[in-house]
């Protein structure tokens, strides 16, 4: 093993963290708490001192990539940079040291930042109001499949059960219409990864509740029909979803709600960079057209005068996503973004765009591009003709990138592309580091040539090689268990 | 330009390259005049990084905040010690900057750290297995919720009223548009009214979830419970507070089908109510239903042990609409920071955070009823939290702490009017591990002003 | 057992394998028991992690702080913006707990740091070379003070009269020990008198220690002051503010010898006047008479760029006695965040940071004189810092400003009684970037109602 | 290059943090300052966006090893593990953002911190006052002789010009000595680095104004006729002078004080456990008995009632070392730490001192001992006859150590054990490091036999392999300078 599992370092009778004696006149547990309800056998925590506990996180830390560390253009995941102020924001006291259940007379601070930062995301996107309850983009589309719900159920619609998914969507929009309820209909893509006009025609109808629409789409190409589209969509009586995924494209330059779209999530964490740590915690928040507002979930932060609410009267509302309200700590970052940028958030995009397309202008020649334009913020290439040729797949490609440094685009997505390469560098990237990536692409695409097999065999500098994913599937070893170390 | 480190001589060698003179051409060459923005966005002027703070300090000291104010409030996030060895390792930049370890070769770090967490959940609840983490407490329930409909095909389910009224409003909102009916079991006093519970769980109903500690802080009858729900085969969904487990039987011990908590009060601040972290947990046979990310332990290619995300055919970007769920972005970092909480804290600090916050809930919850006006709402045993009938209406009674710079008195009387027996008013109270007597004393003292 | 990982079972296992049967055995081993402490160590008991922040925030809040208080305090330490990527870059654990890299196989990110500080450092100052850094701007003044010395065998020394009065004291004490001759020279006005430095330099001294800004925040004339003390061979060692230099002429570029300062104002927090950063930069010529540790560049045995501390022959673990100083552990951290903080604000950044303490500087110094019963102590070019003569004491000045959240008012007339010139006080006031003119203006209305 | 300079990845144009327009009316620089003081060309400083820089340190730091990172036994520096709590208690702001320069009643937490660490550090050493000033330990090694020459001054002994030191001493206290204005006198240490006595004897006299000496020695061992010792210097009219280097070997065992030291400094990055930074900030606070305190350095914190104030009137002090009040953010660290444990601090010596013990057993079968007894809280090992009998020094075995990840121990010191290894594990590891460590020293002592001239080639896993110091000496390369990229 690289690092010792915590429990396979732990011997009984180490501490870490102490706490004070009770300062208190002693109450038996016993006579607290019965004994049917009392933990017979104290749960197996490791047990390590502070030395170790942080030697232990540090060395792991350094086996793993991470944006601070080099270039991480994963595909349809924003990973630009977190700037390190927005860590200090987050961790002010006041903000930090909150409780949810304050009064709102002892949270104003809180209650203007999410009421100022839902107005100006508006701003951005062209909705009405916001909510930050999502945690995360996923629970944003819930949210907001389930505001159309409500909405079509208030106008006494409630038999519209379909939401219409284009094939090229990400699983999320499937799943989180199947999640609200709804019978998913695919409607095809173009090779461009527009929507198919006609096709969409054919599918809508009175069981339409909706369409979700990413624009861009996952190719990174913007759907130039978006306006036809909700029209066709509103005219058949649904509304339409737009994934705010790849909002990084077009700040400045379009707002979905100006396309037609009632609905839109925003992923804090990709576009407003607050850090993916991981995998998460993100931050999800929903704008909408004000025929949806009665439905927003409870509670809305209203302004009344100088002073902040938080509104839990809304007859309407879907309910709650969130035991409180939302990713707080995430949304403070995310204000402190945009503070950073004002109407300069149009740069962001600008230059995302820009990134992008130089990487594909250099790669093209050397990996297969299916629609040849100009894209946004996200080129999407594939390693079909390598593959025929040489053998090495878009896998290969990936894990020998792993030895020079940088994090793989995103690979075999979208579905539609065969052998998909999805490279998102972000605009947090200089030329210089592009021009490495593309030197590396361009090294690699040679090497398949020149020596198929020792691309296939990488990566050969990592920490670990390869790992058998079917094996961890057959035999799956999901927790420590004594009797395995 | 702000974190843009593109300079203009970069910007211009790139478009020629590209074969552009501006970028301007493509984005007209994506986006049609119809939809364009042809105004600036409506922003306030951009701030330098020194302003940005000083802006954001200054908002902040509109907030009271527990580093002020002694808090004694509860209701799902609590004021718990968190070591500070805990953010030294979040703000580890490869931890704080990665994604969720779709390349395990260079994201062993995460990985391990999840499979790490995993084997704690199932430490603590005493479960077969755990996902890498759900968005937060009130969710990981709606999912539970979920799997229960899915494993048992039944589509009615029983709430308890004593589980966080939050919660369940997020486990209404999400079983709404599958259609899954909801019944309340009411209370009886401050805890779970059994009988009413053995008259609703027929066999046409999926499970039970049940909160405890619950709501007003008192524990249900579990293995009573247990064996009411079992007899007409649903499934017991328990929420538990994982600090309790310190001192608390394990879930998994009195025969809970699936586990869900609110991780907060592992190392995570209070933050106005998130990032925070929800844990669930289940048995093995359940694998195949559960939502979320799940990592496990393999070999490379070199015979070295390393780790991977598993079980993905659960998931929806493979399953699409049949996933188990729509998640995708979880609460790694959180997750994470009860890892190293609980490695921090271990066996025996758990315990003894359990301990201090039972001992000084008691103290506090014996000298408030010694006052006249004031009695508890119950004489269910409690946790950490409680429930005071007082002389004065809840918001009265916060107010007054106000001004004594305590933060405390969630209002159970309006969650729940029966509680309230003639009283003015019904008060929750949490107390941890940091609240000193002194402060304790002084709380028992201001209560003790309220008329 | 507070950061003791040794458990009593490893401990017996260990005691077994050393062959003793206690601890005891080793101690009474080795120490006498006429030397022995027979009896408990007398310090307050144990406190938990939790209880030290407790005990500690309690403290610290009888301290005001420049959160709370407009600061226009300076005299060596400058209340400049700290940007949030240094403390995050100085909070990695391979930086924070490294020590000086012995090792350069695995120090070559402290060693990289270490030789790009000392490139920045010449950059800044003009100068060819730097080392790796000194305690604070004092000693380092005393260790040039110590160079100009041993360089040109004269034992007296000129030492403005300008120069911090700390710094004086800090030179004299360092002086103190090996005989050299200080002699002071005064002032003329705010600023140097050159008359009497063109007497007092002989080619019996070896130079000059000058400070510009000076203490009170005026610019000396550096270039009529440099002919002086190189027309009779003398040094010339200049110690200046970091920051001036970014507007500033570089002393490299008007003949310094020496190059001093205190680098405080590089990215570092006040901290009550602590850890600061010394930093010391020279010529060529003066190499192998430079105190501390030099990082340089070289290859190692795979052709790669690494670095190595080198010209260790002058350093007290190689030279013992005949070292250039005995300096051994310096202010390395403190470098490594003047390092990230110059790689920040890079060349636009420091420029736009000097001046804006110059404009800020100079609105509150036209806004004060222009007070009834207040005027500037003197004509002299000035940067951040400047001196005003008060109708009242210092002291009573700066009592009156704490009443209004303003910390400012040095007490110049105390160290400079020359300067009074028949007013009650003479205050010094510095103005950084982070000073907002509300905050000024604020300022200068408190100051009108000094009496 | 591994990670290039900042200056080669510097770009014109980019920028990293940004500062606000002036608000208050312009000044013309040109008018404010004379054009010969005016910078003509501005400094040549590295030009990158915020992404870059942090990437560029977070790249350098994971080239290097700390405490933080695995076990780090180099003998004399006392790398015991750092809390992180002391880290937070450092950055309060209200110690972070005070100025040295504000009012005493202002700054009360601040003189209480300084007052009462003061107490309870004159209660480990057994002294009667302290001065924090000294910013490191040869700085405090400074204070101390200045102290003892402003003593002799005072009583008329002037002539006093000799400071005796013995041979086995740290390279600070002869050139501390040589700064001070003294005569440096060696004494010769005995074989086990106790001070011979009867040299001692004929070494001391009139011109004799100290002895500094630290006890244990630098091999470890407590010289048992201490007491003897400072008699000695005493009856010849000098002062004796602790070096605090190895002070983790004694807490609550014995006090200098106790052993007839006038003077003591103290380390505390190595015994109060602040983190030593790369290379500082230390601290190296000084402690006198009481006919020493009229000459500490000013100011002096001294307690008025319930009131703490600066005495700056000390007319017969020896002056400042520091332009303030020394290293204040590291003091508070080492307050926290010796609040954490009390009169436990003891413990902390204990365990240092089995641990080094530890080591000793298991290696001396490997590693020549030359003295063979228990030792303190450092044992030193020699490779004399591994070199004999291989070829393989104890260079090469420091450098072998590189390739099992940790760092090995001083090395070639104290000067009077030829090929000597200075080995301090403190009392901060556990045992399976140890034996980690143990067990590697025994695999290079067999590896040094089986295959020499791999270990002699060693490292093989670290990022750059041997460097080459010579080259850096004849040529040196001591700045980045446009030309040479």
């Amino acid at each position: 093993a690289l690092v010792p599992l915590l429990f396979e370092q732990s011997t009984p009778g180490k501490r870490a963290v102490t706490f004070p004696a009770p300062d208190v006149p002693a109450v038996e547990i016993s006579e607290a708490i019965p004994a049917d309800l009392l933990r017979q056998v104290p749960p197996a925590l490791p047990e390590l001192s502070e030395v170790e506990v942080v030697r232990h996180f540090t060395q792991l830390s350094r086996l793993n990539h991470g944006v601070d560390v080099d270039f991480y253009p994963l595909g349809s995941c924003t990973m630009k940079y977190n700037p390190k102020v927005n860590e200090e924001a987050a961790r002010i006291p006041g903000f930090a040291l909150t409780h949810p259940m304050q009064p709102a007379e002892t949270v104003q601070g809180n209650l203007k930042l999410l009421h100022t930062l839902e107005r100006w995301l508006c701003e951005v996107t062209g909705m009405d109001r916001m909510t930050f309850q999502p945690a995360a983009g996923a629970q944003g589309e819930l949210t907001g499949i389930l505001l159309i719900r409500a909405y079509h159920e208030a106008r006494g619609e409630g038999e519209r059960n379909e939401v219409i998914v284009p094939d090229s969507a990400h699983g999320t929009n499937p799943a989180t219409a199947a999640m609200a309820g709804y019978r998913v209909v695919p409607v095809k893509s173009m090779p461009d990864g527009s929507i198919d006009l006609e096709s969409l025609r054919q599918t809508v109808g009175p069981k339409t509740a909706a369409l979700m629409m990413t624009n861009p789409s996952t190719l990174g190409l913007f759907d130039p029909h978006v306006k036809e589209i909700t029209e066709i969509v509103h005219e058949a009586g649904g509304l339409c979803y737009y994934d705010g995924a790849n909002l990084n494209a077009i700040m400045g330059y379009a707002r979905p709600g100006d396309m037609g779209f009632d609905v839109v999530h925003i992923n804090l964490h990709k576009t407003f960079s607050t850090p993916h740590g991981g995998g998460g915690p993100g931050s999800g928040p929903v704008g909408v057209k004000s025929h949806l507002v009665p439905f927003l979930p409870v509670p809305v932060v209203e302004q009344q005068g100088d002073r902040y609410v938080l509104d839990w009267d809304r007859p309407q509302s879907i309910g709650k996503l969130h035991a409180f309200w939302g990713n707080f700590g995430v949304v403070v970052r995310a204000y402190a973004y945009v503070l950073a940028h004002g109407p300069a958030l149009k740069e962001v995009s600008e230059y995302a765009v820009l990134n992008a397309n130089y990487v594909m202008a250099h790669l093209k020649k050397y990996y297969d591009v299916f629609v040849d334009r100009y894209c946004m913020h996200e080129c999407v290439l594939a390693a079909r003709t390598l593959k025929q040729e040489t053998g090495v797949k878009t896998l290969d490609v990936a894990k020998r990138l792993l030895d020079e440094g940088v994090h793989p685009p995103t690979i075999y997505f979208p579905l539609i592309v065969e052998e998909a390469l999805m490279i998102e560098p972000t605009e947090t990237e200089d030329k210089a580091t592009l021009d490495r990536f593309i030197d590396a692409m361009i090294r690699i695409h040679d090497e398949a040539r020149s020596n198929p097999e020792h691309v296939k065999a990488a990566p050969h500098k990592t920490p670990v090689g390869r790992l058998d994913e079917a094996l961890a599937a057959r035999r799956p070893n999901l927790r420590y268990k004594r009797e395995q170390c | 330009m702000r974190y843009i480190p593109i300079t203009q001589a970069d910007k211009a060698a790139m478009l020629r390259d590209i074969g552009v003179s501006s970028t301007e051409e493509l984005f007209a060459a994506n986006i049609p005049a119809e939809v364009r923005l042809n105004r600036p966005l409506d922003l306030p002027p951009a701030l330098t990084e020194m302003e940005i703070l000083a802006h954001l300090r200054e908002l902040a000291a509109q907030n009271a905040d527990t580093a002020e104010y002694a808090c004694f409030l509860g209701g799902g996030a609590y004021d718990h010690y968190v070591p500070a060895a805990v953010d030294a390792v979040l703000r580890r930049g490869e931890f704080l900057t990665a994604y969720t370890p779709y390349q395990p070769e260079i994201s062993q770090g995460v990985l391990q750290a999840i499979y790490e967490y995993q084997s704690l959940m199932c430490e603590l609840t005493g479960m077969d297995l755990s996902n890498a983490s759900m968005y937060d407490g009130a969710s990981a329930l709606a999912e539970a919720a979920g799997m229960v409909v899915n494993q048992t095909g039944r589509s009615k389910l029983l709430v308890a009223r004593s589980v966080h009224p939050h919660y369940r409003r997020v486990v209404e909102t999400y079983m709404h548009g599958v259609g899954v009916e909801l019944i309340e079991v009411p209370l009886d006093g401050v805890t779970l009214d059994l009988n009413r519970l053995e008259a609703l769980m027929t066999d046409e109903v999926g499970g039970l979830l049940l909160q405890t500690p619950n709501y007003l802080g008192y524990l249900e009858q579990v293995r009573q419970i247990e064996a009411i729900v079992h007899r007409m085969s649903g499934l017991f969904v328990v929420a538990v507070d994982p600090v309790s487990l310190g001192l608390l039987e394990a879930p998994g011990h009195y025969g809970a089908d699936i586990v869900v908590a609110e991780g907060q009060g592992l190392g995570v601040p209070l933050s106005y109510g998130g990032p925070y972290l929800g844990i669930l947990a289940t048995r093995e046979r359940f694998a195949r239903k559960m939502p979320g990310r799940i990592a496990g332990a393999t070999v490379d290619n070199r015979g070295q042990r390393g780790f991977v995300l598993t079980m993905q055919a659960r998931e929806q970007h493979i399953r699409r609409e049949k996933a188990t769920s729509n998640i995708c972005t979880n609460q790694a970092l959180i997750a994470l920071a009860a890892t190293v909480y609980l490695a921090l804290v271990g066996k025996e600090g758990l315990r003894e955070v359990a301990n201090l916050s039972l001992q000084k809930a008691h103290y506090a919850a014996q000298q408030i009823a010694a006052l006249p006006g004031w009695r508890l709402a119950g004489s269910a045993p409690f946790f950490k939290e409680f429930t005071v009938l007082a002389p004065a209406p809840a918001q009265a009674v916060s107010r007054h702490l106000l001004g004594h710079k305590i933060l405390g008195g969630i209002d159970a009387g309006a969650a729940y009017p029966e509680l309230l027996d003639g009283a003015a008013g019904a008060v929750t109270l949490a107390v941890t591990e940091k609240r000193t007597r002194a402060e304790i004393d002084r709380l028992v003292a201001a209560l003790g002003e309220v008329k």
